[in-house]
Parts: structure tokens; C-alpha cells; sequence
């Protein structure tokens, strides 16, 4: 398993850069994936909604909600949160919020 | 940054100067010999088709080598077919003979054609897929080598349709085959429970399994699966991956007949099964190809002109279908899942 | 061959059938992951085992969908495939391609990946196989470059696909090439950013022999069909006759309906109009004498899927006869309403038709707006559980 | 303190000496006119069977009316079919004339046999059950009166089997009948919720309910129903006196088409739904006896001979026999319970 | 007319069907009870409502079946009908009777009930319809002492029946009376004292024809058939085409397997045994020259219900071909099985059809220890979810 | 409604003599039924197994025992359950127990 080392801090990630253990998640984490993997220099108010919508989902369900849920509760078109996360909801916004890999259908 | 949304090339300039010219004015056809057809547009002009089986799997050098040959014979316009064949469209009926002469020369089987059979369509395997029961590449291979004068001959009662897919996922759409071949897992999965907590979102795999085997265990964050309730799909390891199925002892292959697709004469069918289980034996699958080999001789022995496999097994009766196969029939045969009831036999008419 | 490296394999390059291992090989001498590759797999054939990892989540810029993420469970032994992802690139409608077009893809391919391909994989995408994680933005903005785009993966839009249809096939009672061209065009972002519960895939054939199984394999299924008489040229007939064709054996004995009928005095074909179910069978048969009527259009038939999870299904038909000329906007609009319908509805992972199983056809048809006719069914219900509106009950008293 | 489990009287004491004789021997039969059978034995004995049409309710006086024609022309032996009808078993011919004339005179239908409309096999309705949406014995009687003429002449292109139960418990069996008349409720049932707390087994209820509409309310001990999902069964008030679903406004009749049970040329079948509702409109019903006599109507003039109802909605299609009779087709005869998706038309193939 | 009582139901004594109205009154007459039942029975034609009130449970002494309780709804306006319960009595097999036999039971129905019955109830008993409740023990009293004995209700066996098989039909190939009438007497114990899930029904038909509809309206339905070849009489076959029969249309055109070929130039019917499916067509129109085979049997099949609640079924083959001789070991062994697993494993109020869907039929073949065959189903199963027993899976590697 | 008198208490019943309010259930009841419906003069140990079998069974599911239990967890067998209740243990038994009266079925 690759890690990654930011500040003190040794997370476990998979290939894709998927955080393995979900409680390592921090804010710090998310921002430093955010430089690593999309290349974003900060995060914007939208972005942290989006990141803090798919955590408290995942915390309530145990799943990622679906696309069609994601955007109508965040209130961003689909188009939009591409522009936010250039990955994408899932390699992207997933990702950065530390959620387990989504799977499947790919 | 690259353009996005473009979407696929024009198909428009991919097409040979003929078709553009006789685009949607073709008359009829006929296939002047095994792999090469002709069709006749409704002001006279011809083209010639010569269908050709490829491996699918292709390296940038035969696609050159392909290409090559169509600049040299078809003004360089190609085309594959629903079924991962290459066709050349010749527009100059003094190609075609050298054509076919040089594609002899270098091996590539010309056919496929009216009543034979067609490449095998299938799947990744264990080229590229992570779920495979089995191989896909070197099964379509033994067995195609096996009937390979059926793709060159049109010597069949009728058209023969083999597919093959290297799980239950089956991305070879091989429930409507003729002759399906599929990979078939038959042991419940191991559940890797720590890490089922850590990495899979739970609902989603209790929500995957088609048979209802698996419980979430909400205490521990994991999940648990009834063994007498697991038909090993394989579905709860598609969305896990703290799920493991593959199994190099027990995994296999399944054989399933009588499907089809086409509305002539008959409504499509789906396949069904025949042979539970066949041992996964590579490099070449003797039992495999075996199996296949002995289903499509019986059904050439006695099917009448023009039946596709289920069409004659249909006529016949499926009872008739497995005594002259020889195959054995067990109760894995009965349905017992969501649409059993339509299958059971509700009439006293059936054969001895 | 006693210490080849792949002994098993080396079994494969035997027979008259092409040999992918031979292409491998072959790939394997310019390319070291073409090498690991089939190293990989001669280890899978001796252990009878698959060995790559679960999933991977990779892929370029913007979209969502289009590449397949893979890691080798084996990077130790097989370096050059520790990543090898495929791309799928969008296909030209009907598989049609000029060399050109085609050596360009083998040029990119070859300075980005593998130099291994699929033509084609099984929904119809051209499948490049395997390159590793920081080559896939790169190859994508070249292959944008040359005028390729990718096709669907995930949860969105499949790559459409469509028979060869006019452009070779007398039979083609639509324009498949570019209703499938079309319809590609117009979901282009449902096609490459997952949005759905599932993946929907579309396949258009020009006639009921339905050449790209699309019945069997799409979620929507385009079928070419017509509504008037077959047309016949009772001379080609007699003809067909003349040169020993069993007429009354394999062409009327076999019609489904027995909608046919054979007058050997006169050497005549009658066709009951109103019994033919355009099976295309005796059209099959006599192709120089007749063909498809005049009046032509479409059948549409949905939930057509393999067997995961409610089991496989054949498409079942939703619209018995819709014209089919561009720019299709009775299909194209009834596509989006149909999208949404499921959207809004479907659990994750529920394909179309396991939806319209689940909440009733009835269901699925007042809400998108298709009047119910009896060319949907088979068969009635033999059930007595059937639904009344509330109004409807009120106005019957 | 009475005998029990003596079972019922033996058959052997039943059977008229002619029958005794020849049992297990007869040789063949013919019909000599509706409703006379002639079975003749291998010994060359004969045996005259007169059928009469019952209406199945019968009082102890026509019982014994029976009973008397039985004594005169039978040496007292009789039997009663399957269907319901009378058999008078006359093994003197000279007695069978004088038999069908007193039968003639008292009024009594002889006929159903051969290609003729048979008695309709039939339930209780208002008469003595608790949970019928419509009576049985009045619209068996306006329908009879109404086909009368096909019980009595063999002028049908084949056997028609009539059914009708008043509700969808189906005592009379009517989902293989050639048309199937059976009563139906339309609106969800009204729980006496205080009720059902003190006389209802409430997971009984819940599980009733075929479609799933009842949920439990743990709190206040009753149960819900979800109207959306509700499909009127009526299971749940077979379960629950404090249910109600009988409804004098809305409940009416449905028609069921097409189901046969003999094994004879094709397997047996369903019937399915023709026209989802018809008022209750005692006490004649008209609409109903309309709607049978065009159905019966449309299947003699386009049927062929021999094509039993279902046989020939088959051949033609259910699309050619919704238009011939002019029945409209609706959401409703598209199948959505359990079983639906065989019903589906999975193929192009249809007739416009 | 127009001060009648029942001016609804008058207009059902008119027309040329026996009317169960005049019936009636004519009982009304003798039996306060029957009046009131007939004045009931017009105020629910003129409301279109039924007038009898939910269930009753009601019985005679060591019997846990056998009666339908009812009361009315309105037994303030109808009080001969306050209590009015039915007998269900075992019919004999076939439904013979020799007129004394039914004059006693008039007699006995005059002296405690209403006078009213069915001739026959609709699962083949004899329906005494209507008594009060303290007339219930010693109607039965008196009933047993003539011989005759109470049906089924309830979770229990229902009462068997039969057609009339060999009593007075050419075709019957088992000896459907006798057997009716031994699975009757060997299950009193069953058919009296409901102990199951739900109720149990067998139906017994001498040959396919199905003169008792056993297939559909049995859980487990005995259907006489032969295994050899249909016994031809040449000459009478003759003689049916010197008659004008149209053999090669009306008989060989019609042969579900085209089993039959006709050579009118020898008059000669040639039938191919092995694919005969035993349909009985030809049997039915060439009684005189055909005959079922010599060696004879009967095909079980199970499961067959109406519609409530998972749906109606037909019965599922799952003995294609039993002999059927006295004492019928083999099969009621195979009923006390078939019996026991259903008990042990239903829900209430589950069907054994609906518990073997559940459950699925390979679990009930192999608990109950029948061998699956081919016969038993119309196709093998279309999806891949089948079940390998460990041990299986073991040996094989 | 009909209603039975005895003793001082008024317990409503419906015609087939099944009590319809649950709650009013006493082993006297139980006593008076068993007398007046099944003429048994007194309850042995062995009835009074069953009808506290029945009640404890329908106090925690809600639902009578299906027979095949009701023999199994009592060990009596059928035969001896009508012994003990000659009208059976649906009329009998469960009425003198109290429980709703069995529906369906009949
Ligand atoms: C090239 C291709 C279409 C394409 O866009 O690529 C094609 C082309 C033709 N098909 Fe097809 N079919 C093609 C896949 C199919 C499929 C799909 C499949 O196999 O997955 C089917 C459905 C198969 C099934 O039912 O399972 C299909 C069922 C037919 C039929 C109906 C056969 C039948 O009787 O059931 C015909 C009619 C016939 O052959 O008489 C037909 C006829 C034809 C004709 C004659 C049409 C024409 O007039 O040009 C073409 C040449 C047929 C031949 O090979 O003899 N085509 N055809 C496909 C060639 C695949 C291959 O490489 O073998
Ligand atoms: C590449 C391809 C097979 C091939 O060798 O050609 C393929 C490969 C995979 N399919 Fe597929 N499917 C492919 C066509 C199909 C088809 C055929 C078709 O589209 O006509 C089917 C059956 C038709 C259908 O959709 O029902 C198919 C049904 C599935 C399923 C089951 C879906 C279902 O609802 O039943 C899965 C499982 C899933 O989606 O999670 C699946 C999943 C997969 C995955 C992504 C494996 C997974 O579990 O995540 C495979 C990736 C293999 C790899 O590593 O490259 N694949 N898959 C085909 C796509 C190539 C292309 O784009 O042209
Ligand atoms: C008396 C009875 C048996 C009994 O034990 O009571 C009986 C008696 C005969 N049946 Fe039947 N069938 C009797 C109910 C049935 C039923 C059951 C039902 O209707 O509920 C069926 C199945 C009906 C269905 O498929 O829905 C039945 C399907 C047949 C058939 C097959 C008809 C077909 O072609 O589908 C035959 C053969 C024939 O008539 O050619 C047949 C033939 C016969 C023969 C000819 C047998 C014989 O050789 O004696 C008897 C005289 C037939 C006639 O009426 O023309 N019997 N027969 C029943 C008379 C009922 C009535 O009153 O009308
Ligand atoms: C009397 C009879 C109708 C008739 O007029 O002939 C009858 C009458 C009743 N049936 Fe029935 N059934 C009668 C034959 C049938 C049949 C036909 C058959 O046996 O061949 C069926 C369909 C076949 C089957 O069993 O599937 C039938 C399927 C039902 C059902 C639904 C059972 C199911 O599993 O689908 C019920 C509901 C229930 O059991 O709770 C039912 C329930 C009833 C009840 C007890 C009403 C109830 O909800 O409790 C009816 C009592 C009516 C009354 O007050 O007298 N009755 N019942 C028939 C019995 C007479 C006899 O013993 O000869
Ligand atoms: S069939 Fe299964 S193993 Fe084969 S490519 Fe598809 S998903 Fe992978
Ligand atoms: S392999 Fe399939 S059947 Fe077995 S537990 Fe997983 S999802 Fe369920
Ligand atoms: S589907 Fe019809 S139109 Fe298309 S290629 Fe096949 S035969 Fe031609
Ligand atoms: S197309 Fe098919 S149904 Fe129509 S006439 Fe020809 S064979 Fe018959
Ligand atoms: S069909 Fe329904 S209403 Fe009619 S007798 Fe049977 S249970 Fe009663
Ligand atoms: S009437 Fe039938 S469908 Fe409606 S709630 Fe009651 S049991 Fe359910
Ligand atoms: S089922 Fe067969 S044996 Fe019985 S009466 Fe009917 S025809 Fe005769
Ligand atoms: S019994 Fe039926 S299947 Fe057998 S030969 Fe006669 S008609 Fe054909």
C-alpha cells in the first residue's frame, strides 16, 4: 500500500490515492489532496460544501449518495462541480472527502 | 487543455465512395462464396464484402498489417462487424481474388458467413478484467480452431452464434447465444471483515446480491453471507473489495444453448443451461471444446435446414435435447430463481 | 519451446484460428508491458487465476467515465503492468474506418500505451488496452487532437452502437449510421459524466434481424420495421422458383404466421398483409425478390440487459411503430423523458428494466407519456391485480 | 356419540350393474346427439348417457324429481359431472327416448356434450358467502339463458368452458377457463382500526396481503394500508372481520378470456384479462351477458373448427383479438404482479 | 308480480335455463329458511351488497372441519337465516348415486336444514346449505348413520375427487375412482382434523383430457397416461376416412409433435411413438380406432391453484410417469412426504406451489427424494444461479 | 353482540361464542366456556397446559400457533388434543383460551 506523509501525519492510500482508513480524514488531508490529485491551489466555500455534504451523507447512509442527490441537495449542476473537481464527483470530490473508493459500475 | 464532447468521428468519412453513392439504395445481396458477399445497388453498382476473423485482440501491427491490405485492395476503407470481425470492402470486383489470395497467404480466415458460424463474441478475461471465472482469449481460441471449417464452410443447418463471457457479469451478452460459454464461480466469497469496514460502503453490498445472501452485521461494520442463499455471482465482489471469489480450484465453466436474437421465424430466446460445470483447464479447455464440439455435431445430425439451435431444440423438446447430447440433467437444470414458474412443465405432454 | 517462458501460452499459438497470443508476442517485442502482460497471463494459466486488482478509479480531465482503471496484484513480478489501464474510445457509427483514420489511433497508441487494442469490445467501443496512470491525460488530449473521443463507462450513457444498416444492407428500414451518430451527439454529456443510477446503453438495428443483438443487450433498443406490405417482384419470384428453391417448404412452411401462400401453377407469392409480422424471414430468403415496405420507421423496446441482478431480460417493446427521420425528435425527447423517469426513481445499480419491473409497466408508461397498446404484450395479465384510479372508479359509479 | 372418519360411501354401491360389468372396458363412444353419449363396451354392451343442464342449486324436491326419473328410466342410478350437470345413465335404449321426451316436458336442458357451451362451473355469490363482490347464480342464469342454444346444439368450433367465481378467492377455478366471469371489488378496503386491535391476528393480516399494501402499526395495534399498492384482493378481510371491502357502488364484474385445462393439441392455459370491469346491474346483469355473448360471438365467426377459444386467440394474436371484438385495451391488461415479464412482448413481431 | 316480494329475482324465473328461483321459492314454501334466504338474497340485489356476516366457526364433535359457519347481517329482518351453516359432505367417487342414497340424504336435509343444497360444491362435495347451529350434531349424527361422512375445510385435506374414469370412459388409463376413494379413506384423519398450513387439494383424471380440471385446481394432481404406443385399429381408421373425415387437416395437422403421418393412398395412419406427447387429439376424434397405449400409468403434477396470493398456478410435473395399482404404496407414500415437508416448512396460509417457488423445486425434489428429469420442466433455466452443494464442488475440483 | 354473564362480570362475545375483548380473559372464563361450549365439567392439568400454551404463544406473536406447533411444543398429538377439546383446537381450544377467533380458512 502506497502512504502518503503530510505533516506528521502517515495515511495509507490505495493507487488511485484513496484514503484507506476513513477516520485519518482530516481538513488538512483534503486540502493537501486537493493540491496532489486535481491540482487545486485552494479550496473555495463550494468546494468545502460539496466535500462536507458527501462526508455527512456517508456518515448518515454509509453510502455516497447518487449524482442526481448530490446535485440537488449541494444546489451545483453536474457541469459545475466537474468545473470545481475536474475529476469529477467520484475520482474527485470522493476522493478529496476521504470516502471509501466508489466501486463498480465503471 | 484537450476539447471535450466532441464525440465520435464522423461516420460519413469513413465510408467508401460506393456506399456514399449507393448509401441507403441497395437492392440486394448474395454471398458469392463463404466470407465474401455482394451486393448490388438499384443503379447497378456492386460492392464486395470479404469478412475476415480477427482475435479481437489486435496489436498496432496487424491493425497496420489490415491496413495495409485495405489501401492496397479496398482504397483503403474498412469496416468490423457487430461481432468483432474485419470486413474489406472491396469496390473493384478485380481486387477481390487477389485480396483473397493474399489474406489466404497470411493466414486470416475468410468466412463467417450465411450458415456457419461467426467469431465468438467475448470478453476481457484474465487479459484485463478482475472478476473472471475464467479466460475468455484462450477458450474463444481452442474452440474456435476446433470449428474453424464451420466459419470457412456454410455448411450448418443454420447460422451459428457462440458467445463467451468470463463471468456472470457477462459482457459477452451471452444469455441470447446459440451456444453461450460463461465462467461460473461455485464457491460463496470470503469476506475479508476488517477491511469490509474500512473500504466498502455496506448497504450497497447487501443491496447487490441478487439471492438476498447477505446480511449486514451493523455490529462489527461488516458483512455476513448465508452460504445455503449464495448462487456466486459475484455481484457483492464487484462493489467490495474486501470480497473474494476467485477460486482456482472451483471456478469453471458453464454451457448454455438455444438462444437467439433474430426475429425471423421465431421470437429471440434466451439461452439456457446445459452443462452446470466444466473444469477450468487451460491452455486449451479440452473439456470445453469438447462440450461444444458434441453439442453442435448433434445438432447438425438432426436439425432440419434452416433451425438455429433453439429453433431445433424447441422443436424437439428439451428432454429429446439432452438424451441425444448425452448430457446429463440435474436439478441445477430447474429453475428455482425469480421466474422459475414460467419454465416448470404445467402440461402432461412430453416425451419418453 | 522447453524454456519459453510461457509454455502454456505457447499451446495457444497452435490451430488455424488466429492467435492472440501470437499478436502478443509480437506487441511484447516493442512494448515491456505487452511483455508483462502476457507474462501475467501465462501465470494465470498455470494458477488458474485471475491476477488483477480490484477496480481502480482513473481517467482524464472533465469527464467521469471512459477509462478503466487496473493495477496488476503483482507489480513485483510484472513491473510494466503494474498500472495498465484501457481506454474506451468512441467508434465511428457502424465500425466503418479509413486506413488513415486508423493508423493514426496505432500512432497515439503506440507512443502512449501498450500498442494492444480490442476491435472491438462488446458494447462496440474501441478498446485500447493498458497504459499506465500519466500517460491517460496526455493520450486523451491527443486522441481529442486527431478527432477521437471516448465512449461511456459507469453510471452513464453507454457508447451507442448501430448495424451497418444503409450504408451496406438493403434491408434497413432506418438510417441507424446516423440516428446512432445523432443520439451520440445530443448525450454527449451523459455519455462521459456518470449522472445516473446505472449504466443505459442504446443499439439501433435497421431490421428485425437485429445485427447488433440489440434486444439482448440495450436498455433501449432501436429496431427498423414497417407498417405497409412487404414489396414484391413476382418475377424474381418465379425466378427463385425456377432455380429450384423449395418456395412452399422453407419460405411459406416456416413463415410464423403462415401469412404466405404459394400458388406453384402461377408461380405466385400472396402475402396477407394484415397476418405478417415482418419477421424479415421470406425476405431473407428471396432478398432479390422482396424487401421491406415502403412505409417504414422504428420499434422501440425497453430494459433489454444481461442476467445481474433481477436476471436477464429481453427488451420489451414500448413504442410498436415510430417514424425515424432526422432530427428525431419524437425519439429524442421520449429518450430524455425516459432518462429521467428512471433517474428519479432507481435505486443505485438498477438498470431500466428491473425499475419498470419493479414499480409496474404501467407505471413507467402514464408517466412518460406512452399510450398503452396491445402490441406490448404477449400476453395479458392472467392476474385479477390490477390498479383503478381513484378517478377512474369515481366516474364508473 | 356418531361414527367418524367412515369416509364416504363407496362408489362400488353406486354404480348402475351395466357399469359393474363393463368397468374399465369400455371401447369407444359417440355422441348421438347433444347430450346423448353412447358407450359401448368390449363385450358389445351399451350404455346411454342423457346430460342435463343443472343450475346447481337444487331443493330437496328436485332432487327427488331426479331421483324419480332415475327410478323410471335408469333402475335408479344417476351421476352428476364435473361440471355439474346431470347424468342420467340409461342402459335399456328403449328407455332413452321416453327419458329425453319427460325431460323435454319438465323443461330441462339436455345437452353439453361435444362442441358445446357446458354448464358454468360457479360459487356461492350472495347466496351464502361473506366476501363476494357480485352473486354467481344470477349471472350464470341471464348468461345461460342467453347461450342457451350452445348448450343444446354442437354448433361451436369447439368446446366452451364458462367459469364464474365471485370473488378473487376464485372458487370457481376460473383462471383456465375459456371465459372466466369473476367479481371484483375497485376500492381499497376500510379498516375499523379498533377493531382490528382486539379481533385480528395482525401479522396474519400483514402477510395476507398479496401485494404488500398492509403494514403494522405497533403502536395503536391495527394495521395500514397503503391504497396506492392495494389491489382490492380481499385476502386481508378473509383474514379480518374488522376489514371491509365490500362495496355496492363500485364492485362489479371482470372478463377473463383464452384459458383452457385439457392437454388436447396445446398446453393448458390461462385465462387472462379481457375487460377489466362491468357494472353489477342486477338482476340480469345485461352488460355482462352482452360482453360474453360477443365474445363468443367473434370466436365462432373467425374461429377454425376445432380451435378452442385460447387456441385461437394464439393463432391470431391478442392484439387482432382486441380489435375484432372491439374490447378496449389499457393500462390494466398489461401485467404487473409477480410473473409480469413473460408476458411482455420481447420480440418485433406483432400484427398492427 | 307487481306486490311481489322479490321483484328482482322474479325476473330470474324467466328464460330457458333452470331457474334457481323457482327452485327456491319452491323451498321457500316447506322451509321458513329458505324464504328468508331468498328475501335476503333481494335486498342484496337491490343494494348489490352481500348480506351475510364475516366467517362463523362452527362443527360437530371431533371434527375440525366439514362446516361453514354463517349468520346473517340482518338477523332482525331475516331470522330463519340468524344461523346458516353448511354441511360439506363427502361425494362418492364420481359422484354416482343410486336415488336411494339421495333420497336419504333429502330426508335427513328436509328434517335439519333448509332444504337448499349444491349439487356439488365447486371442490366436487355435496353442499347442504343451510342449518342452525343446534342442528349441526345431530344432522351429522344421523348423516354418519346413513353412511355418509363430512369433506374438507380449513387447513386440512380437501376432499379428492375424480372423474369418472373407468366407470363409463374408453380413455381412462388409472383407475381414478378406487384411487380417489383410497386416498380418501387412508387420509380421514388429515381430511377431517385441519393440522396443516393451508389447505391440500387432490384431483384425479383418468387420462390428458383432465375431465376434473386436476392440473389447475389441485395441489397435487394425478393425470393418467401410458408410456408404450397408441393401440391402432387399422380398419376403423380406414373406416373414419370412408366417413369423410379429414385426417391429414383435422387429426394430423393438429398433432402437437406432427407425430402422425397419413398415407391416404394405403389409408394408413402412421403414428412415430417417440414423439407422441400423448396429447389424446387423435384419440378424441378416432375414439373407434385409437386407443391409449397398453402400458399405463399416471403423471403426477403439483402446485396447481387459483390466483390468491402468489399468483394462480398450474401444476408442475414431478413424476412423469407412475404405476398405478392397488394398494397404491408408491404414491401415498409419496403424498405423506410430500405432506410432511410442506408442514414442517410453510407459513400459514402458504400454498405447497407457493412454498416450493420459495423455496425452489430443487429444494422439494430432493427432501421429498424425487429425481430431477428432464419432464419435469417446459426449459432448463435461462440464468446462472444455481446452488452447488459443498460436497459437489469438493469432488469435482 | 350476544353477551355471556357469569358471575358478576358481562363478557361480550360474537355468535360462535368467541370473547371479543381480549383483555377480559380470566381463568374463570376459561372454566365457563369450557362448561357451556364444550361441556366439559372441569379442566385438567393437560388443558390448562394448552390454553396457557396458546395465550403465552398469542401474547408474543400476536397470532395463534399453526397445529403442527401447537402438538410439537405441548407433545400432545392431535388425536389427543381432540380428546381433551372435542370441538378441536381452533373452535375449542383457542376459544376457552380467549384468543380471536381463527379466520380464513374454513
Ligand atoms: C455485418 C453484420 C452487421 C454489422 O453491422 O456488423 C451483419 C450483416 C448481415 N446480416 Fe446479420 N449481421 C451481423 C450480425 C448479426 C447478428 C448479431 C450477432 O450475431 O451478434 C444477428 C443476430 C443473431 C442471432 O439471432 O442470434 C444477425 C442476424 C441476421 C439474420 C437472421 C438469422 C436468423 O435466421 O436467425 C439474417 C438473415 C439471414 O442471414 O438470412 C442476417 C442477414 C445479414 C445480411 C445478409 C444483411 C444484408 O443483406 O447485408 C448481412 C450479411 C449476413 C451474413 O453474414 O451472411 N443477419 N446478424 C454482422 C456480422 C457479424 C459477424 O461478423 O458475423
Ligand atoms: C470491456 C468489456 C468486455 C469486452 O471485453 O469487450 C466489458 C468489461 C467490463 N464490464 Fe461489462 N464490458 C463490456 C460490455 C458489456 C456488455 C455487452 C454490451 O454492452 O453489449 C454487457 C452485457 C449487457 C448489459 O449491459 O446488460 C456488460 C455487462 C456488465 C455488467 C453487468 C451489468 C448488468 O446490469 O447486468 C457489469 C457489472 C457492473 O456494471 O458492475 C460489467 C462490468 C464490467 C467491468 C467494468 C468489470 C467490473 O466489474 O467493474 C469490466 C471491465 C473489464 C476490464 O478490465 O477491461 N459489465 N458489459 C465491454 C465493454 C467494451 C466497450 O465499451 O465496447
Ligand atoms: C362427464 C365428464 C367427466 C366427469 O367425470 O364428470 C366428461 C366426460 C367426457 N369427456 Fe371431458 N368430461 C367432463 C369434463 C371435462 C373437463 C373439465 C371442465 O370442463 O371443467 C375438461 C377440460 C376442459 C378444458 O380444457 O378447459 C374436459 C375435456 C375433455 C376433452 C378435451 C377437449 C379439448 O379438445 O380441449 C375431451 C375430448 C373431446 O371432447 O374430444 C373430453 C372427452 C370426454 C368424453 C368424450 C370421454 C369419454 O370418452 O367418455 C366424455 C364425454 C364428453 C362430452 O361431453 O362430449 N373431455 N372434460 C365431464 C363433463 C362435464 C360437463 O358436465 O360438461
Ligand atoms: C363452496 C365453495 C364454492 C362453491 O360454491 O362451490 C367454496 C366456498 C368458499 N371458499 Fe373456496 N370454495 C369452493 C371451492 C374452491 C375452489 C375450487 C376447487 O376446489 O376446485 C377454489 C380454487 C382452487 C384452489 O384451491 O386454489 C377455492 C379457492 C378458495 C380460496 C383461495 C385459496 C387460494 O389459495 O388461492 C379461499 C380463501 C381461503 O381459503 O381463505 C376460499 C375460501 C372459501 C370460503 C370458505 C370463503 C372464505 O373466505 O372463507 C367460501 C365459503 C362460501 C360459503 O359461505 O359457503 N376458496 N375454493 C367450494 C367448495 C365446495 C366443495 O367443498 O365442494
Ligand atoms: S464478463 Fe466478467 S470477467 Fe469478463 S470482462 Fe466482463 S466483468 Fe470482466
Ligand atoms: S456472490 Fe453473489 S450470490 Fe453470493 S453473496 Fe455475493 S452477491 Fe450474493
Ligand atoms: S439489422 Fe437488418 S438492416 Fe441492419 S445489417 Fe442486419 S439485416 Fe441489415
Ligand atoms: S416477413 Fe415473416 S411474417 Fe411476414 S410474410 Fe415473411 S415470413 Fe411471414
Ligand atoms: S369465489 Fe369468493 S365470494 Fe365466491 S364463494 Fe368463493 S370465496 Fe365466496
Ligand atoms: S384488499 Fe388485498 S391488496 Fe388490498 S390491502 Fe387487502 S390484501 Fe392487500
Ligand atoms: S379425464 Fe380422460 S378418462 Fe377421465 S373422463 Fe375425461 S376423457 Fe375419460
Ligand atoms: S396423442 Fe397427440 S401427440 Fe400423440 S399422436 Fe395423437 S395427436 Fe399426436
Amino acid at each position: 500500500m502506497p502512504t502518503i506523509q503530510f505533516g506528521d501525519v502517515q495515511v495509507e492510500v490505495d493507487e488511485d490515492g484513496f484514503v484507506q482508513d476513513p477516520k485519518q480524514w482530516t481538513e488538512d488531508l483534503a486540502r493537501y489532496l486537493a493540491k496532489q490529485e486535481e491540482g487545486l491551489d485552494n479550496l473555495t466555500e463550494d468546494h468545502w460544501k460539496v466535500i462536507h455534504y458527501l462526508r455527512d451523507y456517508y456518515q448518515q447512509f454509509g453510502i455516497a449518495p447518487m449524482i442526481r442527490k448530490l446535485c440537488k441537495d449541494t444546489g451545483f449542476d453536474l457541469k459545475y462541480i466537474y468545473e470545481l473537481f475536474p475529476s469529477g464527483p467520484a475520482k474527485g470530490a470522493c476522493k478529496l472527502a476521504g470516502l471509501p473508493k466508489p466501486t463498480g459500475c465503471v | 487543455m484537450a476539447k471535450t464532447d466532441i464525440g465520435p468521428p464522423d461516420y460519413r468519412q469513413m465510408l467508401p465512395p460506393v456506399v456514399q453513392r449507393n448509401y441507403g439504395r441497395w437492392r440486394f445481396h448474395e454471398i458469392v462464396r463463404p466470407g465474401v458477399l455482394r451486393h448490388v445497388s438499384e443503379n447497378g453498382e456492386e460492392l464486395y464484402t470479404v469478412r475476415v476473423g480477427s482475435p479481437r485482440l489486435l496489436d498496432t501491427d496487424a491493425i497496420r498489417e489490415i491496413c495495409d491490405l485495405a489501401d492496397r485492395y479496398c482504397d483503403g476503407y474498412l469496416r468490423f462487424t457487430s461481432r468483432h470481425n474485419i470486413e474489406f470492402l472491396v469496390s473493384d470486383q478485380s481486387k477481390l481474388e487477389p485480396l483473397l489470395q493474399e489474406l489466404w497467404k497470411r493466414e486470416w480466415p475468410v468466412g463467417g458467413t450465411g450458415n456457419s458460424i461467426s467469431n465468438i463474441v467475448h470478453t476481457q478475461g484474465w487479459i484485463h478484467c478482475h472478476t473472471p471465472a475464467t479466460d475468455a482469449s484462450g477458450i474463444v481460441k481452442a474452440v474456435m480452431d476446433d470449428l474453424y471449417d464451420h466459419f470457412t464452410h456454410m455448411d450448418l443447418p443454420a447460422k451459428l452464434r457462440i458467445s463467451m463471457a468470463c463471468c456472470l457479469n457477462m459482457c459477452g451478452a451471452v444469455h441470447c447465444s446459440d451456444i453461450a460459454i460463461l465462467g461460473i464461480h461455485r464457491k460463496p466469497p470470503y469476506v475479508d471483515k476488517e477491511l469490509v469496514s474500512k473500504i466498502c460502503e455496506i448497504p450497497t453490498v447487501v443491496a447487490a446480491c441478487p439471492t438476498g445472501a447477505i446480511r449486514p452485521n451493523p455490529k462489527e461494520k461488516t458483512v455476513e453471507i448465508n452460504e445455503e442463499r449464495c448462487m456466486y455471482c459475484g455481484n457483492c465482489y464487484t462493489m467490495c473489495p474486501a470480497i473474494k471469489i476467485m477460486n482456482p480450484e472451483t471456478d469453471g465453466v458453464a454451457i448454455f444453448v438455444g438462444g437467439k436474437v433474430s426475429n425471423a421465424r421465431t421470437a429471440p430466446m434466451f439461452s439456457r443451461l446445459a452443462i452446470p460445470f466444466l473444469p477450468n483447464n487451460p491452455p486449451r479447455w479440452p473439456e470445453v471444446v469438447e462440450a461444444v464440439h458434441n453439442i453442435v455435431q448433434v445438432w447438425i445430425d438432426h436439425a432440419q435446414k434452416g433451425e438455429r439451435m433453439g429453433e431445433w431444440i424447441e422443436r424437439i423438446g428439451w428432454e429429446r435435447f439432452f438424451q441425444l447430447t448425452g448430457i446429463p440433467f440435474t436439478e441445477k437444470h430447474i429453475d428455482d430463481f425469480i421466474f422459475s414458474v414460467p419454465t416448470f412443465r404445467s402440461t402432461t405432454m412430453f416425451r419418453w | 519451446m522447453a524454456n519459453s517462458k510461457t509454455p502454456r501460452l505457447d499451446e495457444l499459438e497452435k490451430g488455424r484460428w488466429p492467435s492472440f497470443v501470437k499478436i502478443m508476442k509480437r506487441a511484447a517485442v516493442k512494448k515491456p508491458a505487452a511483455g508483462d502482460l502476457l507474462k501475467q497471463l501465462e501465470l494465470s494459466y498455470e494458477e488458474k487465476v485471475g491476477h488483477w486488482k480490484h477496480g481502480g478509479i482513473v481517467g482524464v480531465r472533465g469527464y467521469g467515465g471512459g477509462v478503466i482503471g487496473r493495477y496488476s496484484d503483482r507489480p513485483d513480478r510484472f513491473p510494466n503492468v503494474k498500472e495498465f489501464h484501457t481506454f474506451r474510445v468512441n467508434q465511428p457509427s457502424g465500425w466503418f474506418y479509413t486506413s488513415s483514420a486508423l493508423r493514426q489511433l496505432c500512432d497515439i497508441w503506440d507512443k502512449y500505451g501498450s500498442g494492444l487494442t480490442n476491435f472491438h469490445g462488446a458494447t462496440g467501443d474501441i478498446i485500447l488496452l493498458g497504459a499506465p496512470t500519466e500517460n491517460l491525460q496526455p493520450c486523451f488530449d491527443e486522441l481529442s487532437e486527431h478527432g477521437f473521443d471516448l465512449g461511456g463507462s459507469g453510471s452513464d450513457l453507454r457508447t451507442p452502437s448501430a448495424c451497418v444498416g444503409p450504408a451496406r444492407c438493403e434491408y434497413a428500414c432506418v438510417d441507424t449510421l446516423d440516428l446512432c451518430h445523432t443520439i451520440t451527439q445530443e448525450f454527449q454529456n451523459e455519455l462521459h459524466r456518470p449522472m445516473w443510477p446505472y449504466k443505459f446503453k442504446i443499439k439501433i438495428s435497421g431490421c428485425p434481424n437485429d445485427c447488433v443483438a440489440s434486444i439482448a443487450r440495450s436498455d433501449l433498443s432501436v429496431i427498423g420495421t414497417w407498417r405497409d406490405s412487404i414489396q414484391v417482384d413476382p418475377q424474381a419470384v418465379a425466378a427463385y422458383a425456377d432455380q429450384g428453391l423449395d418456395i412452399q417448404g422453407e419460405i411459406c412452411g416456416k413463415c410464423p404466421t403462415r401469412a404466405l401462400s404459394w400458388h406453384p401453377e402461377r408461380k405466385e407469392l400472396e402475402i396477407r398483409r394484415e397476418e405478417c409480422v415482418r419477421c424479415m424471414h421470406c425476405i431473407n430468403k428471396m432478398p432479390k425478390a422482396l424487401r421491406p415496405g415502403r412505409e417504414r420507421g422504428a420499434t422501440l423496446l425497453i430494459g433489454g440487459k444481461a442476467t445481474m441482478k433481477e436476471s436477464a431480460f429481453l427488451g420489451w417493446v414500448i413504442v410498436p411503430f415510430m417514424k425515424m427521420e432526422p432530427p428525431y425528435t419524437e425519439l429524442l425527447d421520449l429518450l430524455r423523458r425516459i432518462f429521467n423517469w428512471w433517474d428519479e426513481r432507481a435505486k443505485n445499480r438498477e438498470r431500466i428494466g428491473e425499475l419498470i419491473y419493479r414499480l409496474g409497466m404501467r407505471a413507467f408508461l402514464h408517466d412518460v407519456g406512452l399510450p398503452p397498446v396491445p402490441q406490448m404484450v404477449a400476453r395479458p395479465r392472467a392476474n385479477p391485480y390490477y390498479y383503478w384510479r381513484p378517478e377512474e372508479v369515481r366516474s364508473n359509479g
